[in-house]
């Protein structure tokens, strides 16, 4: 056409600025470094683990219960009494936040006037930030005593010692509630109010319809949230550390001293074991096993939540 | 009308028995929701009654010590050395928090960055993303031991304030990318259509129009998942935070040892001497206090450029 | 329908409804005189209904007969809508709503002190605009009127099969009884809802423009379906579509912007020849 | 803020180890950096058998040990050629400790001790142990002790159980001694052993069982410590130097430093002081490796 | 202008754009033959663009002329919008759209791998329907363009002034260059955007419906723009606007639904004398 062609590459019009060329590149390898964290991960708790199996059988890792890997003559290396102390945790945490949690989200999302909901719900979720350091020390300081002086004066009632899975289940309760109470919440309030009318309509009370409507209807998100705070719980570290003690042992006896999986990783950690013992070793297949389980929570909860997206547009 | 015979009757006695039951149920959901406040308010009534009178100037600006009486106020003036307190604590957390501040500044933007503005709807993008979701829900001391044996081991770093800084990082990286993310999307198409049609690059849209936009909301983002890192004890522990420290960590030897205010808090809150109790609480009010101003900037900066409001 | 005491009295309607209530004076005796086909069921007198400081309704009279249709009609936000809500009191469930004068159900004020909502909403049905099942199966969403009014104490299949058969919905759906309500097609669900509404068998049936947001098809079998409905129920309707009033209801009433009732009477009346110029206006299409 | 004087040495020393004998580095150190302000001596307690791993890989300078050098460690140190002096620092008793409202218990044999502590042990409860049916209560003993890392355990097992490592396997065994005091003192029935030290900083929280060697019942006082009467569970307790380091001067000075106070930093902490004599030895053996050093 | 080789050329255009392209053969050597007013400077041949598998344009083929008006119409959903951003390769940022067939600018294969599409869109400018101001000060809003195209060396200042006077904006904005581009009116930040444009003086600009979010005041002001930028520029504007299209366009290209360009010839000619039928009745508003 023209004699001549009109040039739009890159290089005669001094567009590549490096930046652009460069970009993409730099970008991808932030975004790499979280699958390379997974990796790393799953790397790292494996190969430690793997060390610690070639002493330790599977069968007796995942059936002894009896955890004392660090006696001097005849260690045992059963998990049992640590995933128990976990699950009396877990449990007992999930006890307190799931129909505290649960009841205060119904009651912001159908009862409270929308000015109370605006400082309530970030209150509580003031909870959530709360360092679970700082819930250690109010479980020792706090609500140790009160377990031990109501021992003290109701008849039926232990007199807990210092360490107990009570004081821990309750404080990592209540430092979970916020978890359940605010996804709730919002899954509530995305049920849409011509649900709560049409029950209205047929003469239903606001009981009825709290109960029988909304909460079936947000089920999945309500679902969604008791798993993502059982994960929390499962995980959760310093409060338990601090207030259920160091004693793995499977007891039914909340009033007992327990060992959670992450209070032995604690102990292994601050004594800081030499590398190649076997408590090293012992800290990696602890770890693998609690990644494994909240892993799996995980992926329970995403699932849950992709079918809760499609049920309402 | 008003005078008929056949005047409705309503059929109340069932009706009444539910409101009666729904009274009930409101008073327990009522009820919930104060444990949660009441809670909250005991936790701070009881960490601050413990701290009063502890909690002073020389707390924040000296050492801490073996001898709980060096923390005692009333013993200040016969000390054969300075009274006991956090400040190298204090120094080592704010250097942590500010190195784990500028390393997640730029992967946890880098990575939302890629994640919106450049990679297709491919697999391995819901893979990353699918990814950073479970990483977000992987227990803090899974990352200690991550922190543990990829830093301080393998990579020789010790137990230094790089290993610290690396492991938060890893830690929160995950919210920081959701949270980036979310401000980039929240950048409306157009901006970017007019800059492309301006002849703009795909770098230089991103860095003149969708990042500055995108600045408030990634910002506030960063400071409430740092205020998170900063509390965080576990990880830290992991790596082999000190708690004997006399001078703060050195911002310029990255690879020396380091103390943290919850290392320390955990510390003190070990100790069985009853004083000892009070020095953890006075510790926690520090603590929470960094954190509460931390929230405060982050409201603000919210507050401040959020164009909704 | 439930037994009701009362002989059969006959009730002009024909005169109420002006858009003057100050003058209040027919209406004030109005169920006692002048001979007519039906008795009225519901009346209101001098309703006054506010949202914040705005007014929506000024000063509503009109009386509505019993097993018949009747049509409210107007332009967008003149509201229709509000008026039906006030009728089983769903307005209590909107903080900012007020409502001012009286509302008779069967001689009873319904904004009196002693009537319970809850109770009053277990004579008066109601249908949306929108279909709105529940996220249960169609058996449950009809059974659900059933349990919370205590009425499942019978053969809760055999009610639940009657009021789908009664919506016309029994035959698509017999055999899938146990299936989501969310996954019927758009007519299906809102029939799903009127059989919802007519389960417990209430006296009245308020419906909020039930078909405005169905397809021609599913239009055609709602309104079959309300004029059947009208030989057991007294109906109240709200609709945008002016044909659809006049093919369905017995009478209409007119309300146009600011809350005003222009016109209240039979709908032949209203469409072939109105009082008010305006009403003719709106009818013909001139604005609204 | 820079706190303490500036005496011009610099430098950094890492003490890891014993964490009993922790305190007392501890508060040598800290009272060091006072006056000498650019030398940064962070202090770890792993325990003496963790502690002894590193420093005889060469990862620290100085150990702290509750029980002196195993074989195994000797060769561990030489394979990396750690080249080491130890050092009597100060005296300890293991204490064994109840609940203050335990007042059926005041003092225990060495044989109950053994028969209570060692490997499948039947005593469950305190009537267990009640040989002269005084009527001690039939409740369940909450068992608390060093773990396994320690030369704590080390130490209690050998003496008291006749062999490393023999002891009941449900006690709870924590790798640090407060963690014990704080269970000891929850549970009226609870019985644990740790350092003495401990002790005497929380009086207040928990009591003292006598033991009885075969001359009646003792407790772990200065009196009875450093007269040796309190057996068989009074033992010295040592610090491992690290004799390369004696190069640099601000280890030197540390190291005088830390046997001139010693003595006074062991009763601060709730140790027993070690005798005058003893001192004056370790510092000539210190003199002598620094003359060899430099 | 940027200098372009080639003497003056006179093409025809009035017998392009068919919507049979297999035949394929007038615009095959159509930039050399037949005489006209004057020179072809983009060209389509065969143009398909697909969205997945939805094709949104069937092998579009027309030549739009240097220095003209072109108006492209047609109803909605008809590709007019996709038309326009396949000539700047707008459409390569959206991942599902994918182009096929040649797109010629001043002779060149824009879709040629050579070819970078930052380079082409510095030549060729685009202003969208709704006001797309950055939120930066005016004066930023306008030199942005010369920032990123790295043409700020020069006076930058008396360039940002050219171009708002050239987009009749100077005189309302003078004194507040350094406020917000979005404190403007929309009619204002229509004509900001259009500023941005052209202050780095690209040879065609492309407009997408400018006027279709504005007030009929600051409508008729960027019609009148536009016409005057033909003085300047080739200007390729989409509307729906018939009237518009008439007004301000010296050529028309009617797209109907399917993708198809049914027309493309002189404005005068499409609106007073249409070949198709179809043209005819969508000219006339009988659909669409
Ligand atoms: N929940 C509410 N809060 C405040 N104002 C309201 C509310 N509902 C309705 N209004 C107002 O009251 C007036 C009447 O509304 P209403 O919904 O009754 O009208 P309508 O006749 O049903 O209109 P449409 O045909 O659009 O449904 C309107 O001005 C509306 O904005
Ligand atoms: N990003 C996209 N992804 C998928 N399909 C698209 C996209 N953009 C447009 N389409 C489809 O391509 C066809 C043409 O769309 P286009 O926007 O070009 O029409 P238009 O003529 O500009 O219509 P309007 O006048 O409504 O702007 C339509 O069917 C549309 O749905
Ligand atoms: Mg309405
Ligand atoms: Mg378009
Ligand atoms: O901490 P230990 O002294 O028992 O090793």
């Amino acid at each position: 056409m023209s004699t001549e062609p009109l040039d739009l590459s890159r290089n005669g019009n001094d567009v590549g600025t490096l930046g652009d060329k460069v970009a993409r590149y730099v970008f991808f390898a932030c975004a790499f470094v979280t699958v390379a964290t997974t990796l790393a991960i799953i790397v790292v708790l494996v190969d430690g683990a793997m060390d610690f199996f070639s002493y330790v059988s599977l069968t007796e890792y995942f059936t002894g219960t009896n955890w004392s890997p660090r006696a001097a003559d005849n260690p045992s290396f059963g998990v049992l009494p640590l995933v128990w102390g976990t699950l009396m945790i877990t449990v007992g945490s999930a006890l307190i936040a799931i129909p505290v949690g649960t009841l205060t989200a119904i009651y912001l999302s159908e009862y409270a006037d929308p000015r109370v909901r605006k400082v309530v719900k970030p209150t509580l979720e003031i909870l959530a930030g709360i360092p679970t350091i700082v819930y250690g020390f109010f479980a020792l300081s706090f609500i140790t005593p009160i377990l031990q002086s109501l021992g003290r004066h109701v008849e039926f009632l232990p007199v807990p010692g210092t360490f107990n899975a009570a004081a821990g289940a309750i404080v990592v309760g209540v430092m979970i509630i916020p978890m359940v109470s605010s996804i709730s919440e919002d899954a509530m309030s995305a049920v849409p109010d011509s649900l709560r009318n049409a029950a209205y309509g047929l003469g239903a009370t606001k009981f009825e319809v709290s109960t029988q409507v909304v909460l079936p209807a947000s089920l999945s998100g309500i679902m969604a949230a008791y798993i993502l705070a059982i994960s929390r719980a499962i995980g959760e570290t310093m409060a338990v550390t601090l207030a259920a003690g160091a004693l793995p042992q499977i007891t039914n006896d909340p009033f007992e001293e327990i060992q959670t999986m992450t209070a032995y990783m604690v102990e292994i950690g601050t004594g800081d074991a030499s590398v190649g013992s076997i408590g090293y070793q012992s800290l990696f297949a602890i770890g693998l096993t609690l990644f494994v389980m909240t892993f799996l929570m995980n992926v329970f909860s995403m699932w849950i939540r992709s079918r809760y997206r499609e049920e309402y547009q | 009308m008003s005078t008929e015979t056949s005047e409705f009757e309503f059929d109340e006695s069932a009706v009444k028995r539910k409101r009666q039951l729904g009274r009930v149920f409101l008073g327990l959901c009522f009820a919930a929701t104060m444990v949660g406040i009441v809670a909250l308010v005991a936790l701070l009534v009881d960490v601050i009654v413990e701290a009063w009178g502890w909690l002073t100037w020389e707390f924040l600006t000296y050492p801490p010590s073996q001898i709980v009486e060096h923390y005692d106020p009333s013993n200040y003036g016969d000390l054969p050395t300075g009274p006991g307190g956090m400040y190298p604590m204090i120094v080592g957390s704010i250097y942590l928090i500010t190195l784990t501040a500028i390393f997640t500044l730029f992967l946890g933007v880098g990575a939302a960055i890629y994640l919106e503005e450049y990679a297709g709807d491919t697999f391995l993008t819901r893979f990353i993303e699918a990814n950073i979701s479970n990483l977000a829900g992987v227990p803090s001391i899974v990352y200690g031991l991550l922190g543990l044996a990829v830093f301080v081991r393998a990579l020789q770093t010790g137990q230094s304030l790089i290993a610290g800084s690396l492991t938060l990082t890893l830690l929160i990286l995950p919210i920081v990318i959701v949270q980036s993310q979310e401000s980039l999307r929240a950048v409306p198409d157009s901006m970017r259509q007019a800059s492309y049609g301006a002849g703009a690059t795909k770098w230089q849209t991103i860095r003149n129009v969708v990042l500055p936009e995108a600045v408030p909301g990634i910002m506030t983002g960063i400071i409430l998942s740092l205020s998170r890192a900063i509390g965080e004890t576990a990880p830290i522990l992991m790596v082999g935070a000190a708690t004997t420290l006399f001078a703060p960590p050195d911002l310029t030897d990255p690879t020396g040892p380091f103390g943290a205010m919850p290392m320390q808090i955990f510390e003190w809150a070990k100790l069985p001497e009853d004083d000892f109790q009070h020095v953890a609480a006075a510790g926690i009010v520090v603590l929470l206090t960094v954190l509460l101003l931390m929230n405060a900037v982050a409201i603000y900066i919210r507050n401040r450029y959020d164009p909704r409001g | 329908m439930t037994a009701n005491g009362g002989g059969p009295r006959t009730v002009s309607t024909s005169e109420t409804g002006r858009s003057e209530p100050e003058t209040g004076v027919e209406t004030e005796e109005a169920p006692l005189d002048g001979p007519d086909v039906s008795e009225t069921i519901l009346e209101s007198r001098d309703l006054d209904v506010y949202y914040g400081d705005d007014q929506a309704l000024q000063g509503i009279s009109m009386e509505i007969p019993e097993q018949q249709v009747t049509a409210l009609i107007g332009p967008s936000g003149c509201g229709k809508s509000t008026f039906l809500r006030s009728i089983n009191r769903m307005n209590d469930l909107i903080d900012v709503a007020r409502v001012e004068g009286d509302l008779y159900f069967r001689g009873k004020n319904v904004y009196d002190e002693d009537v319970d909502p809850v109770a009053l909403r277990r004579k008066i049905g109601m249908v949306f605009q929108k279909p709105n099942p529940f996220p249960k199966s169609i058996f449950d969403n009809v059974a659900y009127g059933l349990r919370v009014q205590g009425k499942d104490d019978g053969d809760v299949e055999e009610k639940v099969r009657t009021a789908l058969e009664r919506a016309a919905l029994l035959d698509e759906v017999e055999d899938q009884l146990d299936s989501s309500g969310l996954d019927l097609s758009g007519g299906q669900q809102q029939r799903l809802c009127i059989a919802r509404a007519i389960a417990t068998d209430p006296e009245v049936i308020l419906m909020d423009e039930p078909a405005s947001a169905l397809d021609p098809v599913a239009t055609s079998k709602i309104e079959d379906l309300v004029e059947e409905l009208a030989e057991e129920y007294t109906v109240v309707i709200v609709t945008h579509n002016m044909q659809q009033a006049a093919r369905i209801s017995d009478k209409t009433a007119v309300f146009l912007t600011g809350g005003e009732l222009v016109e209240f009477d039979d709908t032949n009346k209203i469409f072939e020849n109105p009082e008010h110029d305006r009403v003719e206006d709106y009818i013909t299409g001139k604005f609204g | 803020i820079t706190r303490g004087e500036d005496s011009g040495l610099e430098g950094r020393i890492t003490i890891d180890g014993s964490n009993t004998l922790l305190p007392n580095s501890a508060l040598v150190a800290e009272l060091f950096m006072w006056e000498n302000n650019q030398v940064d001596i962070p202090v770890s307690g792993s325990g003496t058998g963790a502690g002894f791993q590193q420093f005889c890989r060469g990862e620290t300078e100085l150990q702290n040990a509750s029980r002196a050098i195993s074989d195994d460690e000797r060769e561990q140190c030489e394979e990396n050629n750690v080249d080491w002096l130890e050092l009597e620092v100060v005296l300890d008793g293991l204490a064994v400790m109840k609940h203050p409202q335990n007042d059926w218990c005041d003092c225990l044999t060495v044989d109950q001790l053994n028969r209570m502590w060692e490997r499948g042990s039947d005593v469950e409860t305190w009537a267990d142990l009640d040989d002269d049916n005084d009527g001690w209560p039939d409740e369940p003993i909450s068992f608390y002790g060093r773990d396994a890392a320690s030369g704590t355990y080390d130490y209690f097992t050998e003496q008291i159980n006749g062999a490393v490592g023999n002891i009941r396997n449900d006690y709870s065994g924590s790798p640090d001694t407060n963690n014990i005091i704080r269970g000891v003192r929850g549970n009226q029935y609870a019985v644990g052993f740790g350092g003495a030290g401990y002790y005497y900083e929380n009086e207040d929280d928990v009591d003292l069982i006598a033991i009885d060697n075969g001359d009646g019942c003792v407790i772990p006082t200065p009196e009875t410590i450093e007269a040796q009467e309190y057996q068989p569970l009074s033992r010295p307790m040592f610090l491992y130097v690290r004799l390369d380091e004696l190069e640099r001067p601000e280890f030197r000075e540390f190291m005088r430093f830390y046997l001139e106070n010693t003595q006074e930093t062991a009763r601060d902490v709730g140790f027993y002081a070690v005798p005058d004599e003893t001192i004056e030895d370790q510092r000539e053996k210190l003199e002598d490796a620094i003359e060899r050093y430099t």
